[in-house]
Order: C-alpha cells, then structure tokens, then sequence
C-alpha cells in the first residue's frame, strides 16, 4: 500500500464520478526515469564535445561523426546507468550499438553506391544497353577520346550471357538445394545420411569459385572435350557455388516451420508431399526466396569461374549451349583489367562502371521480384 | 486372414510420396556425389605437388613452407571479416527485425541486402580505388600510436593496400549474408516467448538476450558459416585489395596473402607443377573449411537438447 | 457411415520410454467416448495411436492393434494416409495454417489433397461447416482474411470446422474446448451430439462436467508416478464412471479428492 | 545490336582475300594481347565474313595449356613454347608439333610518379638497386648522378610491382638479371621475388593505378598503358634511350633465334645487354603457336589466313592503333608469314 | 505488498479497430478479480492492457487511465519494464523458454533483475515456486531438462511458477487453468486463494465454476456483434454476478442460456 496517492477508500459504483484527486502527487512508476529531451540533449552536447575534441587532431566530417558518435553511446549508457539503473543502463547500450551498427553498414553501402553511380551513370544511355562489343577496337575508342564523340559499344552481350547463365543455374540449383533442404528437414530424421549432407554442404560453401569453374571445366572436358566452353558449363560452376547457399537457408526456414501445422495437415489425411509442398513451404516461404535471391546475388557477380568456363565474347550470343559467352562481371573485369584501348583506358572504365550499374540495378530488380513472390504466398500475420 | 480395407486403396496416391521422397533423397546424393567428384578432382590434380621434389615447389621448400603463410594469411582475413561482419551483421538484423520502426523495416531490410548485389570485381575496385586510400591516415594514426602492438607495427602501407582493408571489404561482403539469414530467423521468433519475457519486466535487450538470441542461435551459427565460406573463398576482390607479400603480423603493412586469391593471381601463367601447387592450395582451402565446420556443428550440437525448433 | 474402434493390447512408446501401458478398449461406433485423467497420464498420447498421429513424432511407435472395423491400422501396408483420412483429429492447441484464408483453412483438408471442388459445392462445404462449429456468423464477412487474425477461441473453432469438413468417419478430439467460452463450448458439445448420430466420437476431456454431458462411455487413465506409464484404468458407461465407479482411483478422482 | 559501329565505319572491309574462309577460330593466351586481338579479330572478321574469331585472355600459361590440350586452335604467349612443351605438342599437333610466329612486340616502360617530372634517366644498375629497394630515396646520390639539372624531391620510393605471374614481370626481370648481373641475383621467373616486399598490384591496370595514386612510386608496365606517368630512358652503350616503337622495333632487331627448333619455329632470344645506340632493351616478344598441321583443310585455310592477317602490314598496323604496341619489322613479318604458310593438313 | 488498479475510461485499439470501448473498473489490493464472457469479447486484449503488454502487438494502443495504486501507467515517462516487473502475466498458452532448463525457466524472472542470488536460496526459490504451482513431484528430477520436453499442462504450471518466482504486486492470469487437469486446476485455485493473501489477482476464466470459486468480483464483458468492440456490462461482487446480476445479459451468460 502506498502511501503516495491522496485517494480515498475505494468506492464501489461502477460509475467513476469523483473528480480526480487534485494534487496528485509524480508518478511513483516514471521515478528514475530519463525524461523525453534527454537522448536529444545528450545528442546535442556529443555533438558539441565531438566537434571539439576533432578540431584537436585535425577536422574532417568523418572524425567528427566517429567522435560524436562514441561520445554519445558513451555519455547515454553512463546516464542511463546513473539514473535508470544497470538494466536500463545495458538496455540502452544494446540499443544504442544496434544503431550504430546500422549506420556503420550503411557507410560502405553508400560510398560503393555513390562510386558506383559517379562512375556508371555517365555511361548509361540506349547505345549502351542495346549494343554489344562485337567490333569495338582501341582505335574506336581512341579515335572517340580525340574527337570527343559518345563512347562506342555497350554491355548488351553481356546483359544476355549474365541472365542466361543466371537463369540456367537457378534452374539447376534451386530444385536441387531445396530438395536437399527438404530432405534434411522432412525425411532424413537426422540419420547419418543426412547429418554428412547438412556437413558436407558447409564444407562447400568454402570452395573457392575459381575451383568450382575448374571444376566444371574438367568436368565437361571428360564428357565433351576440351573445347567445351559454353554457357551451360558456367551455370554449373555456378551452381556448385549456388546451392549450399540454397540448402542452407532453405533448411534454417524450414526448419522454423511449426510441427504443429505438419501434424494438422497430417490429420486431415493430407499425403507427406502434400504438406510440404502445400504448408510447410507456403510458411516458410519469404525466407526461403530471400535466401534464394542472396544465393543468386552470391553468384550473379561471380567473374573467376565464368572466364574458365564460358570464355569471352564481344557478341550476342543466346545459345546456352554453344559458343562463348560474356556476362558482366567478366565484361566489368576485362574492361578495367585490359582496357579495349591501353592508351585510352576512359572508355573502358566508363563501361565497366555502368554495367556495375546495370549488374547492382538487375539484382534489385531480381531482389523485389523475389520479395513480391514471397508476399503472395507467406503467412499472411506476422510482422 | 481377411484383407484389410484399410489397405485396399492404400496405394492411391503414394506414388506421390515416393517420387518426392526419391527426389528429395536423390538430390542430397547428388551434392554428396559432386562435392566427392569436386574433391577427386582437386586430390588428383595436386597429387604432383605432394609427389614432387621439395626443393622444385615454389619457394624451394616443399609444399608446407610454400602453404603456410598463406593459411595463414587466408585465416588472418576471414577472421578480420568475421570479427566485424558477425557483429554488425547480428546487430543489424536486430535493427530490422526488433528496433526499427515497423514500416521502415522491410526497406531497410532491402537495403542492407543490396550489399550482396554488388559483384566482387566492384568491390575489389572500390577497395583500390575508394576504402584503401581513405584508410590510409587512419593506419598511419595506429603506427604511430600503437605501433608497439605488433598488429600495428609501423611504417604504415602508402597506398592502404593491406590485409587489413581486404578484410574490411570482406566483411562488407559477408555482411548481407549474415545479415539477412539471421533476419529471418529472428522475426520467426514466437511470439509467446517474446511476450513471456516482457511479461517478466525485461528490457527490450532482456527479451532479446532471452528469447530472440537462444532462438537464432544455430541459425546464427550457420549465417557465420555461409559468410565464412564466402570470406575464405572470395577470390577476385583480394586480388585486387591486397598488396600481397609474405606473412607479417603487422595488419597495415602491406604483406600476406590468401589462398582464393594466390590461385586466381597465379593460375593464368601456371603450368604443370606450378598448377598441381595451386590446385593443392585449393585442397588446402577445402580443408580448412571442413575444420571450421566440424567445430561449428560441435558448438550447435552442444545445445542441440535446447533448440529453439518445435 | 461411422466405424467402431478395438484396441488390443497397446503399447505405446516414446523411443525408449513406456507412456502408455497395455491399453485394451473397445470403442462402439456412432457413440461418444471421453478419455479423462490427470496431465501426463498419456491421454493425448493415446488419442494419437488412433489415427497414427503418434508416429508422426520423432520416437514414436507402438505395440499392439488397433482395429477400425476389424482392419488393423498398424498392419503392414497400411497407409497412414488413408488412416487419417477416416479419423480425422482436433488438436489441443488451435494451429489454423497460417498461410491461408479462413475459406482455405476449412477447404484445406479438400484443396492440400489436390481434389477438384466446384465453387458453389465449396461455398456450401465451408458455410456448413463454420456453421457447425458454431463460428459462420462471426466470419461469414471475412472468409478470404486469415485464420491466424482471430482470437484463441475462434482459431480453434476453425479448426474444428476444418475437421468436420473433410467428413471423417471417427473424430478424435483432444480437449477441443479448452480454449473455448462456454457458449462455443456448449455450441461444440451441442455438435458433438449431433455427429454422434452419423459418427465415432473420441474426446479428451479435463472437465468433468463435459465428459458427462457428452460422453456415452468414459475412460479413466491414470500413472502411477513420473516415469511410470500412463495405464487405463476404468472403462465403462460414463453415468456408471462418474456415479458408481468400480475403482477407488476413478472415484477419488472424479470427485476431485485425488492426490 | 551486334554492330555498334555501324554509325563509325572504321572497319572498313580492306577487300576479301583470294580463298573465301568460313568458321570458328579459338584461341586462348595472354591477356596482354587481347587488345591487339580485338583488333584482328574485327579486322579479319569485317576482310572474311562467315568467320568468328574468338579469343580468351585466360593468360599465357592457360593458353598454352588449352592448346596442348587440343581445346584452342591457337595461344597467344608472353614465352615461346619451351622444348618440352613442343615435344608433346605432337599428342595433338602431329609428328611435326607446334611453332612459335611472333606477332606482338610491346616495350616495358618503366614508369614513376613524381610530379612535375616527365623523365629520368637510368642505367640498369640503379633501376635494379631501385627495384630492390636498395635506392629509397628519389633524391638519393645515384639519381642525381644521372640527372642533372633536375630537383629530385626527397620523397620515399615506393617500388610497385606485379602481384600476379606475368610475362611483364619475366621480361623485365630478365632484363634486370642480364644488364645489371651484379645487382639482379634472383632466379628469372613471372613471379617478383618473394623476398623483396614492397606494394603490387593485380594485373598491368592495377600497378598503374596504384603508381598514379602514390606519389614517389615506380613500377613497371607495357608502355601503352602508363598513361601520364613519368618513363626512364635506360642507358645502353653510353646513351640513355627514350622509350618508343620504334626504339622497342629495333632492340628486337638485335635478338637472335633460338637454337635447336625446326625450321618454322621463329623464338626469338632477345639481347637485353645490346650497345647499340637507340635500341630499347626492356621489351616483351609476344608469340602466336601454331601447330604444324590441322585435321582438315577448312581449319588450315583458316589459321592460315587469319594467321597471315594478323602479320600482314594492315593487321600490324589495326594492332598499333588499338593496342599501342610497336610493329615487327617488314623482314620478320615475311619470314613469320612463310613460316605459317607452310601449315598443312595432317594425317 | 500489493496494490489496487482503477482504470478510467479505457478504449483499446487494434490499429484502427476499437476492441474495447469505454472500461471503467477499480481492482482493490489483495483480492481476485474475475473476468468472464464471450470469446472474442476483448477480455484477453483489456487484460493485457493492465500490464502494458498491449503495446507488444502491431497497432496496440489505448485511450484513458489505468492506475497502479494512483500512478497512471500510460503516464509519459513511465517505462513498460517497470510496469511489468511490479504486474506479472500468465498466458493463455504455456510458454516455457525452449532454450534454457525448467530451472533457468522458474529463475528467468528473478535473473533479470541484476541481484545476486546465491546457489542455495536460487534452489529454495525454484523449490517453492514448482511446488506453488503444483509441479515440484513431476519435474524435481530433471531440474536440468529443458522445459519444452513437458506435457502442454506441466508447461503451463512451469510458466506460472516462473511468475510467481518474481513475486509481483499484480498478477495476471490469462485462463491459465485451460490447458490443466483438474487436479492442478484446484491446485492453481488454490494458490490463487493464498496469493490473495499478499497480491492482487486478476484472473480471465471461460470456467464459471472457477470464477464463482475463486474471484472476490467478477466482471462480465460482452460484445453486441462482430466487429462491434467489447464491453464491460456488469462489474460486482462474485455472489451478486452469480446469483443476482442487474443485467440480463449477465444472468443469460452465467446460467448458459446466452445466444
Ligand atoms: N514428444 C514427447 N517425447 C517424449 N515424451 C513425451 C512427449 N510428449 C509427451 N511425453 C511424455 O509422455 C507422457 C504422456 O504425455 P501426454 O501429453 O500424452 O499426457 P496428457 O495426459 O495428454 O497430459 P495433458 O493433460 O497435460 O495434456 C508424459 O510423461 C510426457 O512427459
Ligand atoms: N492482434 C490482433 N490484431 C487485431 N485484432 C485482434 C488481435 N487480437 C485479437 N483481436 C480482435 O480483438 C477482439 C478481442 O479479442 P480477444 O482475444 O481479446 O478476445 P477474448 O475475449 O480474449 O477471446 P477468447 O476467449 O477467445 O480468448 C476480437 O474481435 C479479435 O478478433
Ligand atoms: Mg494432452
Ligand atoms: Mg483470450
Ligand atoms: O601480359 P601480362 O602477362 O604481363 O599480364
């Protein structure tokens, strides 16, 4: 009972009438409590001791958001902790360090955008997107340097090559991975068969690219010769790359998926295959795309493998299955690694940042697709 | 015996289940099959290497004093990618997922992912070009000041070409990875155990630590092992970071090298032995990936009995 | 249709361990069976042996028939599939799938099977059935929202709707209203005596009062301590269970004495 | 659209040659070429419709590789084949085996950023001492020697260097291990020595961008590429030569073939310590290989025709264009030319 | 210790949707209040809002007072975890942390708040919270398991026990006997008698028999049609709700003539 209120005994009519106790005395529940303007006051004054200690040793925005920064997680965790208590104290730093760590991933975010759209967005125009670079010579582009006139040539062949191999070892690593996925989860009941696979599959996370390239290189020299060299090889290479990351984050969301909706469906004598296909994946759905869009992006910007593997073209090509082939990323890497033009390498590096452009640009477009799939089947609740 | 009813259509429809089951089954083999072709593969292209005269291996030595320094080099920047990506990625998936405003999420959510967007022949040039000269000062500061730590020992890189800024722009890359695998696990998180922590009087950071986090934990595992697989396999965006040379402690010196990248610098012009070496130096790779993921499934075992799953 | 239920000498166990021991009952069809016993005595563990549902879990496995109409579930050859299909089952804690409408949730036993359904016949399946349970008035205006945007009591009602529509032919129940008012309980009871005209009922009941009202029999489990198995004790007609029953244990605990 | 020059129209068809070839020529090497290649391969493909020349700038060694392997029809390398590789060239070449033609010469600047300063002159000792970071100074006494008249800072040197295997690296180092013995003492190879640990960088573009963005740095690289950079005139006999084609032409002059191959092979061992007045010594010979025989007439006509395009006058002169590089002179040209004339089909 | 709530003029939204309209009520210190009516009537959403756990669900908000002896809860400055850690919750299913043990389970609460608790009073602790809430037989030996591994009733009296460890000043209950036998029914209700003794308690039941058993007054909710927000309609002494109510409704819900 406290003694803090200057209520009277309570009063049993349901309708509260009294006026309310006039004097009421501060909320015993909001004592030691940090009142509204302290995270802006505390903000401020960090700003001001920030701005000073960095005149000290030099000014620079950075070194003052980095102060500032440091003087704030500091002074609001101490503050915190005197008036509010250690919980509250260890609550704020947490806080307060989440974030920081966002905006900390946002400076790299935002510096390899900004590069990226400095550099790609002058040379992004209908010539660009439409043209390939069957023909383009250092003379072109030399002779484009001296008169002044529009860079030549574009990342058309290479848009072709990027999705086509793309969309070939989506296609063969997609099924596989959750097939995989759904395996462990669903039927292999963690016997030894698939306790190898769940470790094998980690272990083939670490293969590095340009083995997985070799590797199917090798691989398709055995079945075709050595001068199998196509798209459908890179899309392999690929997929060796792709699919750990598709089991994997297939198996974490399936593995979330409540029993209780399996056994629901099992009781209204739905089939095994049934359920997955119709419940489990269904639920667990927005996970899975997302982890199949990251694998996608995992491997879209992949150059190592795709150079062993699909060779090098400067044309359109659309046959997966013949002839060589270009994607972005082999374009960017050749165009700033062995410029068309040695003497005149702007060109080159005009190009290469814009299909940066156009590869980062193709991936977000892929991201909301995968995002707008996965908003049509998941759980409609949740947050 | 009478026959049973039960049994008599019991047949229609199990076709289903079994073709299911047979390709579920038939794709782990499939991964099983290729990661063992993968590594017979790799173990037959290096057989040269461990066959060889030792003094015919780059370096003159033999193959373990040619690998040495580069594990550990390899090692060195998979740890520097993963001591700041784990927690910047843990924390920013909290972000998305408990801290920000709600309808701000899903976008920033996309955002974040956008880092996995960026292919690594960007991030190699943006590292050269744009984070390496930005670190230098800073590297120059830790010389000065804590050069008498060995990690720091001076004089410091001219161009900020080091091991140490590979790692950074590793870690940028892990991030998305990490970040987005524990995003997802941490908004499965029931709702009943949030809620049975706020019940109590937690703290936003009390429920976290109490439910969110035991919850995610072998999901968080895993998200570290996927961005550890991309750490230590990432080849092109070391090649082009890394000022390579041999092993030194000093972080912002340039120096050491990892395995991903010494194949990639190195396999163009690589011929007969020099090929088998490289190949082994993959093997290497392989290796040590299956270590780290030994004691990764040690750790999650250990609490196996406590999983948040069901 | 509806079919009777024999269980003979039923062993059921959880890897290892024992939970329910030596079970011999005989369940009459188109009547009303209420297993009653204190929490952990292995009722749902049972309950789940009637349909196969126990083997859905990790361990699970059993000793013993159950014979539905003479055919034993557990012989060889037998389809869990089919199984279920014929004794369909409402859980104790309300699980509508999370993914689907309410409309879907009552169709999904229909739909997730792949059969086709005209759109009038499913209008008509998913009214009759919501009816049933006593929830059509509440939803009717919000059939294509999702069944988890509902409270507790609604959830589990839809799921006993999703149950009746797929008309099984025996309806196990464990404790279907305990998360019910008394006005969807009394509106469940109410159908529960309707569908015992047609079919096999079998429900796990803590409310006494319920088992009386409802049931034509009553089982009393009991264990004998933690670790032991769970043990039917008592089966017989519920008014002869709860007024006269043969056992001091069943006595004890339907008039709350117990322990 | 496949042809984004068809508003420029600088591959002007130069007339069809006398045989019409048609088909898919692969080949596979060094990525230096692949500028010169893109070159010849637009030239020869607007001379030759129905042809496709596809070439993968995988580097020498992957080139050679796939060509032994039978996976190239010809690789383009920064080193001729060696003896043994000709020996099993034969597995896929026939009893004759393959040839080395040379097709590409590019001199190696070596290159530095010091602003305000366009040249230095050098001899090989202290560009040695340099490079092994022996001189660390820009104003060190042995600079100076040489460069009078010029404000040398006192900027530390910041040696760059190639962090992949490269044929730039051998051909320098070999220069370095000929012209300045008593300084250069490690093993000639693609690889920079281990033991020297200064900033590198990947790949001819890497090491210039990294020398243009630190001052007081010097690397080396093919001479088309430095862009702005400041380039040393290397001493040889008592002069110090500029860097140019036809300074490189003329230090290829002096080179004398390779002793022990066939008559069609034309490997070339290059005289890096020449005297001779006006010749650049710091150059890199880059070779086509051939094999002596094909499996049918349509791919000899082919290689031949494309082969014979890339030393004839019009394609050495598209590759200066484009690539920067010096073009052999008319003598080797005619003598490369005979050589892959006599290709054949074999058994 | 424990302390009296008055709410004023309380409205809770769901985002936009009014669930309960208009609730006045004063809870005294030491005694047990009773909330019964209707599923979907709102009593689950108004308990909630008597501990601020309303705020956890998207779109959670309310209008008016709720006051902790006189210091209003929604009052700007005050913080939820205060609220929380003086108002205890049951919920309406069992929610036993997975990842720690039943021990770590009892001692969750307690752990929270900072103090050092040595080894032995940690133990007499969890003893006399198990045994409380009528579990200590069942679990004294595997302490250590995790308590996830419990049947749906013993996770239920875990999750209570675990509440009663921090020894709050209000405690609410979210039909926390819906998921147990009656055996640890009685034993909760009998519990709810002691704790009478020292805290408040506010209890949501669909068990009239418990509310007429165990609460001092009883509040009756009600709800005119879906979509339409939750009432209060009658709030007074148990024996007068029970035996002489002043609002039809109330006398038709009680007796189970509703609807
Ligand atoms: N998945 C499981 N694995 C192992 N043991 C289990 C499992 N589920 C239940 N048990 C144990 O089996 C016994 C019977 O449990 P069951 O859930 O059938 O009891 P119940 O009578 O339904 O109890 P309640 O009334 O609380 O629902 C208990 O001792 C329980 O701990
Ligand atoms: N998270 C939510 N978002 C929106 N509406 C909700 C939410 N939870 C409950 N409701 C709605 O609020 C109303 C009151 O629900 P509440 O769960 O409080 O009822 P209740 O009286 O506790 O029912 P029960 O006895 O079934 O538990 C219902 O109409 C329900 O549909
Ligand atoms: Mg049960
Ligand atoms: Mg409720
Ligand atoms: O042409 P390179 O071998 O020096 O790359």
């Amino acid at each position: 009972m406290s003694a803090t209120t200057t209520r009277k005994t309570p009063n049993d009519s349901r309708n509260l009438q009294n006026p309310p106790p006039v004097a009421r005395k501060r909320n015993s529940l909001a004592k030691g409590h940090l009142p509204r303007w302290a995270v802006p006051g505390i903000a401020a004054a960090s700003l001001i001791l920030g701005a000073a200690a960095s005149t000290l040793g030099g000014f620079s925005v950075a070194t003052l958001a980095i102060y500032t920064a440091i003087i704030f997680v500091i002074a609001s965790t101490v503050i915190t902790t005197l008036v509010e208590g250690p919980r509250q104290g260890r609550n704020a730093l947490a806080t307060n360090l989440v974030y920081a760590a966002f905006l900390l991933a946002l400076i790299p975010l935002a510096s390899v955008l900004f590069t990226v759209l400095q550099k790609g967005l002058p040379g992004i125009n209908t010539h660009f997107l439409f043209h390939s670079m069957n023909g383009i010579t250092g003379a072109v582009d030399n002779a484009s340097v001296e008169n002044g006139t529009p860079v030549l040539g574009g990342a058309y062949h290479a848009v072709i090559g990027t999705l086509l191999i793309t969309l070939w070892s989506t296609v063969i690593s997609v099924p596989v991975g959750m097939l995989t996925a759904i395996y462990l989860v669903e039927y292999g009941k963690n016997g030894p068969l698939a306790r190898a696979i769940t470790f094998f599959v980690d272990v083939m996370t670490g293969i590095p690219s340009i083995v997985a390239g070799l590797f199917a290189t090798a691989l398709f020299a055995v079945l075709l010769g050595p001068t199998a060299r196509m798209g459908i090889v890179a899309a392999v290479a690929l997929s060796v790359l792709m699919i750990p990351t598709v089991v994997r984050s297939t198996e974490e969301m399936l593995k979330i998926v409540p029993n209780e909706l399996r056994e629901a469906a099992y009781a209204l004598g739905v089939r095994k295959w049934r359920t997955i296909a119709k419940v489990v994946i269904p639920t667990a759905i927005s996970g899975i795309a997302s982890g199949v869009t990251l694998a996608i992006a995992r491997v879209i910007g992949e150059t190592a493998p795709i150079l062993v593997t699909a060779g090098l073209a400067n044309n359109i090509n659309v046959n997966v299955f013949g002839n060589w082939m270009a994607t972005l990323p082999t374009f960017i890497y050749y165009q700033i690694l062995t410029p068309t033009s040695p003497t005149n390498v702007d060109p080159s590096i005009q190009r290469a940042w814009a299909a940066a452009l156009l590869l980062i640009v193709m991936v977000m477009v892929l991201n909301l697709g995968a995002r707008l799939v996965a908003g049509l089947f998941a759980p409609k609740k949740g947050r | 015996m009478t026959t049973n009813a039960l049994r008599r259509n019991g047949s229609k429809g199990q076709a289903g289940d079994k073709v299911f089951s047979g390709a579920a089954l038939g794709a782990g083999i499939l991964i099983l099959a290729t990661l063992l072709a993968v590594a017979i593969f790799l173990f037959i292209q290096a057989l040269p290497t461990f066959t060889a005269d030792p003094t015919l291996i780059t370096g003159g030595e033999g193959f373990a004093s040619y690998i040495f320094p580069i594990v550990v080099g390899t090692v060195i920047a998979a740890a520097i990618a993963l001591l700041i990506a784990t927690p910047v990625g843990i924390a920013v998936a909290l972000f998305i997922s408990h801290y920000a405003p709600r309808k701000l999420a899903a976008g920033l959510g996309y955002v974040i992912d956008l880092l996995a967007a960026i292919p690594s022949v960007i991030y190699g040039a943006w590292g050269y070009l744009v984070l390496a000269p930005a670190l230098v000062p800073t590297f120059q500061w830790l010389a000065a000041n804590l050069g008498f730590i060995p990690l720091f020992a001076g004089p410091a890189s001219q161009t900020g070409k080091t091991i140490l800024t590979a790692g950074i722009v590793l870690a940028v890359m892990v991030l998305p990875i990490i970040t987005s695998l524990s995003r997802e696990i941490f908004l499965q998180t029931p709702k009943l155990h949030e809620e049975a922590a706020l019940a109590l009087g937690a703290t936003r950071w009390e429920m976290i630590t109490m439910s969110v986090l035991p919850f995610a934990r072998p999901g968080i595992i895993s998200a570290v092992m996927l961005g550890l697989g991309r750490a230590l396999g990432e080849t092109m965006a070391v090649a082009l970071v890394l000022s390579t040379g041999g092993l030194i402690p000093s972080l912002i010196k340039s120096g050491n090298q990892t395995i991903a990248a010494e194949i990639a610098l190195n396999f163009p012009e690589a011929f007969g032995l020099r090929l088998a070496e490289l190949i082994a130096a993959g093997l290497v790779l392989f290796v040590i990936t299956l270590v780290v993921n030994l004691i990764a499934r040690a750790i999650i075992a250990r609490h196996k009995e406590f999983s948040g799953a069901n | 249709m509806s079919k009777r239920i024999d269980v003979k000498d039923l062993n059921v166990y959880y890897s290892k361990f024992l939970a329910v021991e030596d079970v011999n009952i005989e369940i009459e069809a188109k009547s009303v069976t209420a297993f009653i016993g204190p929490s952990g005595c292995g009722k749902s563990t049972f309950l789940r042996t009637l349909n196969r549902m126990h083997e859905v879990i990790p361990g699970g496995r059993v000793e013993g028939e159950v014979l539905l109409d003479g055919d034993n579930l557990y012989e060889s050859g037998v389809d869990p599939v089919t199984v279920r299909s014929q004794i369909g089952m409402v859980f104790q804690r309300p699980n509508p799938f999370p993914t689907m409408s309410i409309k879907d949730n009552v169709l999904a036993g229909v739909k997730l099977n792949g059969k086709k359904i005209s759109r009038s016949d499913a209008d008509s399946l998913v009214e009759k059935s919501l009816r049933g349970a006593n929830l059509w008035n509440e939803v009717k205006d919000r059939l294509d929202k999702p069944g988890s945007g509902l409270s507790g009591g609604q959830q589990q009602r839809l799921c006993i709707a999703r149950t009746i529509a797929v008309k099984p032919q025996v309806i196990l129940m464990d404790e279907p209203c305990s998360a019910l008012d008394p006005i969807s309980t009394l509106a469940i009871e109410d159908l529960i005596n309707e569908l015992k005209s047609e079919f096999t009922v079998v429900i796990v009941t803590h409310n006494m009062q319920q088992a009386a009202r409802v049931s034509d029999k009553t089982a009393f489990f009991n264990i004998a301590g933690t670790g032991k198995p769970g043990k039917l004790i008592e089966y017989a007609e519920t008014a002869t269970i709860f007024s006269n029953p043969s056992v001091k244990a069943t006595e004890d605990y339907v008039s709350g004495r117990f322990g | 659209s496949d042809s984004p020059t068809a508003t420029a129209g600088t591959a002007a068809s130069t007339g069809g040659s006398a045989a019409a070839v048609t088909g898919t020529l692969t080949g596979s090497g060094a990525s230096s070429q692949k500028s010169a290649m893109e070159a010849w391969k637009a030239g020869f493909e607007a001379a030759n419709p129905g042809t496709m020349v596809q070439y993968s700038p995988d580097g020498s060694g992957a080139g050679r590789k796939a060509f032994l392997a039978g996976g190239a029809q010809f690789a383009g390398s920064d080193a001729y084949l060696k003896a043994e590789e000709i020996e099993s060239s034969k597995q896929v070449c026939g009893p004759e085996g393959a040839f080395n033609v040379p097709a590409y010469v590019s001199p190696i600047a070596v290159a530095f950023n010091l602003p305000g300063i366009e040249t230095l002159n050098l001899d090989a000792a202290t560009i040695a001492k340099i490079f092994k970071l022996e001189i660390t100074k820009w104003n060190d006494p042995a600079i100076a020697a040489m460069n009078e008249g010029i404000a040398l800072p006192d900027t530390a040197i910041t040696v760059v260097h190639r962090n992949d295997e490269s044929g730039t690296t051998e051909n320098f180092v070999d220069y370095l291990a000929v012209a300045a013995k008593d300084v250069w003492t490690y093993e000639v190879s693609g690889d920079w020595p281990k033991d020297l640990a200064s900033e590198n960088a990947k790949g001819t573009s890497g090491v210039v961008a990294t020398t243009t963005g630190t001052e007081g740095a010097i690397t080396y690289a093919d001479h088309s590429a430095v862009g702005k950079l400041g380039t040393v005139n290397v001493k040889v006999g008592e002069d110090f030569t500029k860097i140019s084609s036809e300074a490189a032409a003329k230090g290829v002059e002096a080179a004398t073939p390779v002793e022990g191959r066939g008559a069609l092979d034309m490997s070339l061992d290059l005289k890096r310590d020449t005297t001779e007045s006006g010749s650049y010594p710091i150059i890199l010979v880059s070779y086509h290989v051939f094999c002596s025989s094909y499996k049918d007439q349509a791919t000899v006509d082919l290689v031949k025709s494309f082969g014979e395009y890339v030393l004839s006058e019009a394609g050495q002169k598209e590759a200066a264009a484009s690539a920067g590089n010096a073009p052999l002179s008319a003598k080797m040209s005619e003598a490369a030319i005979k050589s892959i004339d006599s290709i054949k089909v074999g058994s």
